[in-house]
C-alpha cells in the first residue's frame, strides 16, 4: 500500500520553535508575584522524625509559607503502582533526598535561608543498603509490611529436566549499576490558582498522571485540577513519577499566587529515581543442535526506598528473562525489594537492558562451549511468527528478530568490519 | 545590596542594565532580558546548555560573572535567526533532525555557527572537538554532526 | 596492546504496559476549511509523538501534513493517552488517533453519500475529494461537504480509544503480556588498550524491527541516541553509593558520553508491519538502548578472550581482569 | 550573595591599589570557570573580586633569548592555539587543549589555573615538568619570582595569595634538543578531570643517544603535582635504551601513592597507570622536536 506521508522524514513540529530558542520550557516561564519554591530534604537514609520547627523559617522576610505534613489536606501519598512514598514525611525518613518541607519565598535568597533555618529533629535507625540483606529475617524494615516489594515467578515446561538432558550448560551471576536518566533539562513546573481550579506548567511525561495525584494530594475533584505539558527536555523514564508536581499545587494554594520550582542539577540527580540495579544468576541448558532447552533465572532488583515503578519494572524483568528465544522451559523467580538506597522506578527500557546484559552473556557462553558462532546460536533460537513464548503467548507475524541479525550480518560484511 | 551598570553589545544591539553584582551572565539573560534561549541544565560548566558567544566564542554563561561581561560583544541563539528566515545551522539541524527536545539545541547550534566562523568545512574531528563541550542525551549526537556538515556545505554555497 | 573485537546483542521489547490495560484516547475535528486539529494527551517529550500523530492522521484524512494541527498533554483539553513510556505512545496513541480520525471520516462519508447518491461503502476520500469508486465522475470536495456540514449543523468531530489487547499474567506467568514486540539487532566493534583499559567503540551497527517506521528520521533518532545512552550504560555511567548517599551528585562526576566518547551510529530500520498498529507501527524508544550495553561486552569479551559480569566495564575492571587472568594462566604453567 | 562588588580594572595599578584598599576583602579573578564554582559553594568568601582577565598587558605568549614568557592572562584557547608552543613546547600545547570544554578553555586562564592549585590542573603539570617560574606582583609594590617546585602547598592552595598578590607572567628556559609531550587519561574523552596526567620534558644528546635532562611531573598522586625524581634520575644515568624506559617508569610507579578513590580509582589501578602512561609518554616525547637547537636526526631507543 503507498502512502503518502506515512514513512516520510517530516520535520519536527515545533522544531523550528527550539531551533531559535522560542520553545518555553517551563523554567522559561515567568508569571506576575511568582514565587520561588524549595524543598527541605533529608541527608541521611533512615530515621524517625521527632520534631519540626519552623518557626524561625517563616519570620524570614520574604517567606510566604513553610508546609510541612500537617498541612496536607487530601492524602499524603504518590506512587504510581502503589501510593507509598509520602510527599512530605513527618514520621519516618527512608531515603536521602526524601520531602520533609516546603518554602515558598519572593527571592530564592530567601527561600535558602528559609531551608536552613528549619529545624529538624532526628533519631537515626540502622540503614539497609543491599537487596540480598534486606531479605535476611534479621534486616531493619524499610516499609512496616517488610523488604520484599514483590516476588513473581514465570513457569513453562520443566526447567529440572532441560538442565538434565542438556549437553552443553552456563551458569553465571550478572551484576548491573544504577543509573541516573541525566535528561539535560531539569524537573520544573509551576502551579497557580483560577478561581477554585489548579493550573500546573510542568516538564513531564503523563499529565494525566499527575492530574490523579495532584487531586488526591489536595483532597480536591480531578476536575480542578489542569495539568499543561511544557515542552520537555527529555525524560527517559525519569519524568513519569511525581517530582515538582504536588509541592508547586500545595504552596499555590496556601499562597494565592504562582509559585515556581525548579530542581538544581543536584538536585535532581539526588531526588529523582533511578534505573533498578540487578543481580541476576542465570542458567542456560542447550542441546547438541544448539537449541536452548530451558533456563532458570532469579533476578534480584533493589527498588530503593520507595516502589515507584518497581512491580512493573520486576515484571518486565521476568517477561523478557528469555531474550528473544524460543524456550520450551524456562523458570525465573524476580523479586523487588526495598532498601534505603535511592528509589529505582523507569527508565528507558525498564528492567529489561539488564536482562539483555544477562541472556546475551549467556547466549555467547553457549556459543563458545558448542564451538559455533555468536551469529549461529541466535539465528538457530530466534522466535519466529507464530512461536509460543515463556508466558504460553502465540505470537502474531510481526516477529523481525531474525531479520534484524540478518541485515546486521550483511552490513558488516559490506563495510569489511570485524574478523 | 546595590545594582551595577552593565553595558555591552547583544545581538548587535548596544544594552544598559542594572544587575546583581553578583549575578552570572546567564541569569541577567534569562531574568532580566528575557532572553531564555540560553539554559540552565547543570549551573557549572558541564553540560553546554547555556553556551553564549562572547566575542565570537563559545561560552557557558552560567559560570560567567555578568559583569565581566561589561564592554563585549554577546550573541545569543534569539540573535541567530527567526523562525521564518532561519539561520542556515538552524535550518540544518530540522533539517536533519538533529533536535529532539531542543533542551541542548541553542548551545549547539551557538557553539556551531562560532566553529564554522573560524573554519569553513570542519573534519569530522573538528566537529567533534568543538562540540565536546555540549552535552546532548537523546540524539546520540550522529545527526548533529550531519546537521553541521550539512550547514558547513550550505553556508559555503550562499 | 590494542585489541579489538566485535560482539552482537539481540533483543526483544512488548510495546505497552505488562498484561494491564492502558488505553490511549483522541480527538479529531476536521474544520470548515479542511484543516483538522487533533487534540490527544499524548506527551511529546522530544522523541517526536506529535508529528507522528499528526502524520497517521494526515494519511487516514488524505489531508496535507501541514494542515493538521496538535494539541496535546493538557489535561483541560485533551483526553487521556496514557504514559509516555513502555515505548507505546506510537502503537497505542497512534491507533487512537487512527480511529478518531475514521471516526471523523463518517460522518464526511455519511454526508458524502448522502449528496451524491451513492451508498458510503463505494466512497473513498482522497487529496480533499470524496469519489465513487465505481464511477469516477461522481465526485465532491471535501470543502463542499464541510460547508453542506455547516449548513444542516453537523459537527465533523472524531473521537477514539485503543486499548491494546493483552491478558494478564497468572500465577505462573502465563498470559498474553503484549499485544506486540519490537526486535533488534545490534553489532559493535570496540578497540580495547591492555595497558591502560580504556575502550573505543569504533563502530555500531543497529537493526531495529519497528512494524512500520512512521517517520524514518525520528526512528533513527531513537536508535542512534539509545545506542549511545546503551554505551554511556555499558562502559561508563554509574550512580555510586556510600550507605545511601550518591557521591557523583553532579555533572563533573556522573558522567555520560560526550560527542567524543562515541561513534556514528549506523541505523537499520527493518519493517515487519504489525496488523494491530497504525499503518503496521509497532515502537522503537526503549528498543534502541537495549542491545547495545550487551554487544558491547561481547565485544570486548570477544577482545580480550575475557568474560565480564558486571556493569559498567571500566578501564579499571578491564585492567584487574587481565591481571587475574594472566596470574590464572602462569599457575596453569606453573603446575 | 557570593560577592558583594565585581571590579573590572583598566591597569595592573589599579588592580594593586584595590586590593590594597580592601586589605584581605577583595581577591583577584581571572576567568572565573573554578572560582565562581567555589564561591557559591562557600568553599571560599570574599566581598569584592577584581577583574583582571581583560588586561593586555597580560596576554601574550613571547620567546625571549631561548625563554618562553607567558602573560597570566593568555586563555587556554589562545595557548592551545599558538604555533609557538606547538612548535617547541608541545607538553604545554597539549595541556592547554585538555583541559575541561571549548568553552572553558575560551575563559579560563594559565595563571588562574596556577593560583587555583587543583592537583591534577593540565597546564600546571606541563609547567612543572617545564620547571618554570611565575613573576608575582606585591601590593607593596615588590615584585618576586618563585619556582614551580616551590609554588604549591596542598589541594587548592598555592603561595600565591590573590587577595595581596597578582601572578603576572610564566616563565621557563627551552632546552637544547627538547622533546616533551602530555600523558592523560580521564574517564572520558572530553569534559572530564583527569584521572592521570603526565608532562615529560627531555633535552636529549644525540650524539651519545641519552638524555641531558629530564623531567617528569605526575597528578593527582598527592596533593600537589608531584616530580618523580628516581625515575628522573634513572633516565640520566645511562644510553637511552628501551630498558631505560622501562626502569624510569618503574621508578615512577614505586615513588606515585595515588589515594583510593571511588571516583578515580583504586591505588593499585592508579599506580599501574603511572608505570604505563610514563613509559608511553616517554616515548611519544622522544618522537617529537622542540626547544632550541633542534636539528634533524632521530633518537634510537
Amino acid at each position: 500500500m503507498s502512502h503518502k506521508v506515512i514513512g516520510c522524514s517530516v520535520e519536527q513540529i515545533n522544531g523550528s520553535k527550539k531551533v531559535t530558542g522560542k520553545s518555553k520550557f517551563t523554567d522559561d516561564l515567568k508569571m506576575q508575584g511568582m514565587l520561588i519554591a524549595k524543598v527541605l530534604r533529608s541527608n541521611i537514609p533512615h530515621a524517625r522524625i521527632k520534631k519540626i520547627d519552623i518557626s524561625i523559617a517563616e519570620k524570614i522576610p520574604g517567606v510566604i509559607a513553610v508546609l510541612t505534613a500537617k498541612d496536607i489536606q487530601g492524602e499524603n501519598s504518590v506512587g504510581i503502582i502503589i501510593k507509598d512514598e509520602p510527599v512530605l514525611t513527618d514520621e519516618k525518613i527512608r531515603r536521602i533526598g526524601e520531602p520533609i518541607a516546603l518554602i515558598a519565598a519572593e527571592t530564592e535568597e530567601q527561600a535558602d535561608m528559609a531551608l536552613a533555618a528549619i529545624d529538624v529533629k532526628l533519631e537515626e535507625i540502622q540503614g539497609v543498603f543491599d537487596p540480598e540483606e534486606a531479605l535476611q529475617p534479621s534486616a531493619t524494615l524499610v516499609h512496616k509490611g517488610g523488604n520484599l516489594l514483590v516476588h513473581k515467578k514465570l513457569r513453562r515446561g520443566d526447567a529440572e529436566t532441560a538442565f538434565k538432558e542438556a549437553i552443553v550448560t552456563a551458569e553465571s551471576n550478572y551484576i548491573t549499576q544504577m543509573v541516573e536518566h541525566a535528561y539535560i533539562e531539569p524537573e520544573a513546573g509551576i502551579a497557580y490558582c483560577d478561581q477554585d481550579k489548579v493550573i500546573l506548567l510542568v516538564s513531564t511525561q503523563d499529565p494525566h498522571y499527575d492530574r490523579e495525584e495532584i487531586a488526591r494530594v489536595l483532597g480536591i475533584g480531578q476536575h480542578k485540577v489542569r495539568v499543561i505539558q511544557q515542552p520537555t527536555g527529555g525524560g527517559f523514564g525519569g519524568k513519569l513519577d511525581i517530582s515538582v508536581q504536588c509541592h508547586v499545587a500545595l504552596l499555590a494554594r496556601a499562597t494565592g499566587r504562582p509559585v515556581k520550582l525548579t530542581y538544581t542539577r543536584q538536585e535532581s540527580i539526588i531526588a529523582s529515581p533511578k534505573r533498578h540495579p540487578y543481580k541476576i544468576y542465570y542458567k542456560s541448558a542447550a542441546g547438541e543442535d544448539g537449541k536452548l532447552l530451558g533456563v532458570k533465572v532469579k533476578i534480584i532488583c533493589d527498588t530503593g526506598a520507595y516502589a515507584s515503578y518497581g512491580p512493573a519494572v520486576v515484571t518486565r524483568a521476568l517477561v523478557h528473562a528469555t531474550g528473544p528465544y524460543s524456550i520450551p522451559n524456562v523458570h525465573v523467580d524476580a523479586y523487588g525489594v526495598f532498601t534505603n538506597n535511592p528509589v529505582c522506578g523507569a527508565m528507558r527500557g525498564f528492567g529489561v537492558p539488564q536482562m539483555a546484559f544477562a541472556h546475551e552473556s549467556q547466549m555467547d557462553i553457549l556459543a563458545e562451549k558448542l564451538n559455533i558462532s555468536p551469529w549461529e546460536i541466535r539465528r538457530r533460537n530466534f522466535l519466529t511468527p507464530g512461536a509460543i513464548t515463556g508466558t504460553g503467548q502465540k505470537l502474531g507475524q510481526s516477529v523481525g528478530i531474525l531479520e534484524t541479525l540478518n541485515k546486521v550480518q550483511s552490513y558488516v560484511k559490506e563495510q569489511g568490519w570485524g574478523n | 545590596m546595590k545594582l551595577e551598570v552593565l553595558q555591552f553589545e547583544l545581538n548587535a544591539r548596544k544594552v544598559s542594565v542594572r544587575v546583581k553584582p553578583d549575578a552570572t551572565l546567564l541569569d541577567v539573560l534569562r531574568e532580566d532580558l528575557d532572553l531564555t534561549g540560553a539554559k540552565r541544565g547543570c549551573g557549572e560548566g558541564e553540560c553546554g546548555a547555556c553556551t553564549v558567544l562572547i566575542d565570537g566564542m563559545p561560552v557557558d554563561s552560567c559560570i560567567y560573572p555578568a559583569l565581566k561581561a561589561a564592554g563585549k560583544n554577546i550573541e545569543t541563539i534569539e540573535g541567530l535567526g527567526t523562525e521564518d528566515n532561519l539561520h542556515p545551522v538552524q535550518k540544518a539541524f530540522l533539517d536533519e533532525g538533529a533536535v529532539q527536545c531542543g533542551f541542548c539545541t541553542p548551545g549547539m547550534i551557538l557553539t556551531t555557527t562560532a566553529l564554522l566562523a573560524k573554519n569553513q568545512s570542519p573534519s569530522e574531528e573538528e566537529v567533534k572537538v568543538a562540540l565536546s563541550g555540549n552535552l546532548c542525551r537523546c540524539t546520540g549526537y550522529t545527526k548533529i554532526i550531519n546537521a553541521v556538515k550539512v550547514a558547513a556545505r550550505n553556508i559555503n554555497k550562499l | 596492546m590494542k585489541k579489538r573485537g566485535c560482539g552482537i546483542g539481540s533483543m526483544w521489547y512488548g510495546i505497552g504496559n505488562t498484561g494491564l490495560p492502558n488505553p490511549s484516547g483522541a480527538f479529531v475535528q476536521v474544520l470548515d476549511d479542511c484543516t483538522v486539529i487533533i487534540h490527544t494527551g499524548c506527551a511529546d517529550i522530544g522523541q517526536g509523538s506529535t508529528t507522528v500523530l499528526a502524520q497517521i492522521a494526515a494519511e487516514e484524512l488524505g489531508v496535507n501534513f501541514n494542515d493538521i494541527s496538535v494539541i496535546c498533554a493538557d489535561t483541560g483539553v485533551t483526553p487521556d493517552a496514557g504514559k509516555t513510556s513502555a515505548s507505546r505512545q506510537t502503537y497505542i496513541s497512534g491507533n487512537a488517533v487512527r480511529k478518531a480520525a475514521q471516526s471523523a471520516k463518517e460522518t464526511i462519508f455519511k454526508k458524502g453519500a448522502e449528496l451524491l447518491q451513492v451508498p458510503e461503502e463505494e466512497l473513498i476520500l482522497k487529496n480533499y475529494q470524496l469519489n465513487s469508486l465505481k464511477n469516477y465522475n461522481i465526485q465532491i470536495s471535501l470543502k463542499e461537504i464541510m460547508a453542506k456540514c455547516r449548513e444542516d449543523g453537523t459537527l465533523v468531530i472524531g473521537h477514539g480509544w485503543f486499548n491494546p489487547q493483552t491478558k494478564g499474567l497468572d500465577k505462573r506467568g502465563q498470559g498474553i503480556p503484549y499485544a506486540t514486540y519490537a526486535f533488534a539487532t545490534q553489532w559493535v566493534e570496540v578497540e580495547v588498550d591492555t595497558e591502560t583499559g580504556e575502550i573505543d567503540i569504533l563502530n555500531v551497527v543497529a537493526a531495529h524491527d519497528v512494524g512500520k517506521a512512521v517517520n524514518p528520521m525520528a526512528v533513527e533518532g531513537q536508535i542512534e541516541g539509545g545506542s549511545v545512552m546503551g554505551a554511556g550504560y555499558a562502559l561508563m555511567e554509574e550512580i555510586i553509593l556510600d550507605d545511601g548517599k550518591i557521591i557523583n551528585s553532579s555533572f563533573s562526576n556522573y558522567l555520560i558520553p560526550t560527542i567524543k566518547d562515541v561513534p556514528c551510529v549506523n541505523s537499520i530500520i527493518v519493517e515487519e508491519e504489525e496488523v494491530t498498529g497504525p499503518f503496521g507501527a509497532k515502537g522503537v524508544g526503549e528498543p534502541a538502548l537495549i542491545p547495545t550495553a550487551t554487544a558491547i561486552a561481547n565485544a570486548i569479551s570477544n577482545a580480550l578472550g575475557i568474560r565480564f559480569y558486571e556493569l559498567p566495564i571500566t578501564p579499571e575492571k578491564i585492567l584487574n581482569s587481565l591481571k587475574t587472568a594472566n596470574n590464572t594462566n602462569k599457575n596453569q604453567r606453573d603446575f | 550573595m557570593y560577592w558583594e562588588k565585581y571590579l573590572k580594572v583598566k591597569t595592573l595599578h589599579e588592580a594593586m591599589e584595590i586590593l590594597k584598599l580592601y586589605q584581605g576583602k577583595a581577591r583577584l579573578i581571572a576567568g572565573g570557570t573554578d572560582l565562581v564554582l567555589q564561591l557559591r559553594e562557600k568553599k571560599k568568601r570574599v566581598s569584592v573580586l577584581v577583574d583582571i582577565s581583560d588586561l593586555p598587558e597580560l596576554q601574550y605568549i613571547k620567546e625571549e633569548h631561548g625563554q618562553i614568557k607567558i602573560g597570566a592572562m593568555t586563555t587556554h584557547s589562545q595557548l592551545a592555539a599558538s604555533p609557538l608552543l606547538w612548535e617547541k613546547v608541545i607538553v604545554l600545547a597539549q595541556a592547554a587543549s585538555s583541559v575541561g570544554s571549548p568553552q572553558i578553555r575560551n575563559v579560563g586562564t594559565v595563571g588562574g589555573n596556577i593560583v587555583n592549585a587543583q592537583p591534577a590542573a593540565d597546564t600546571v603539570v606541563a609547567l612543572m615538568a617545564l620547571d618554570a617560574k611565575v613573576v608575582v606582583f606585591n601590593n607593596d609594590g615588590g615584585e618576586e619570582k618563585i619556582p614551580f617546585s616551590e609554588l604549591f602547598l596542598g589541594v587548592g592552595e598555592s603561595k600565591i595569595d590573590p587577595t595581596s598578590q597578582l601572578l603576572k607572567e610564566i616563565s621557563f628556559s627551552l632546552l637544547p634538543e627538547m622533546r616533551s609531550s602530555l600523558g592523560r587519561l580521564a574517564r572520558r574523552k572530553a569534559l572530564a578531570l583527569p584521572i592521570l596526567n603526565i608532562g615529560i620534558v627531555l633535552s636529549v644528546n644525540k650524539k651519545e643517544n641519552r638524555l641531558h635532562e629530564a623531567r617528569i611531573c605526575v597528578a593527582p598522586v598527592a596533593p600537589v603535582p608531584m616530580r618523580m625524581k628516581e625515575a628522573e634520575k634513572t633516565l640520566l644515568s645511562r644510553k637511552l635504551s628501551d630498558e631505560l624506559l622501562i626502569s624510569a617508569s618503574k621508578a615512577a610507579f614505586d615513588a606515585a601513592d595515588p589515594r583510593n578513590s571511588k571516583l578515580r580509582g583504586n591505588t593499585a589501578y592508579r599506580k599501574e597507570l603511572v608505570r604505563v602512561m610514563t613509559y608511553r609518554t616517554l616515548k611519544t616525547a622522544l618522537a617529537t622536536r622542540g626547544g632550541v637547537g633542534d636539528e634533524a636526526g632521530s633518537i634510537t631507543v
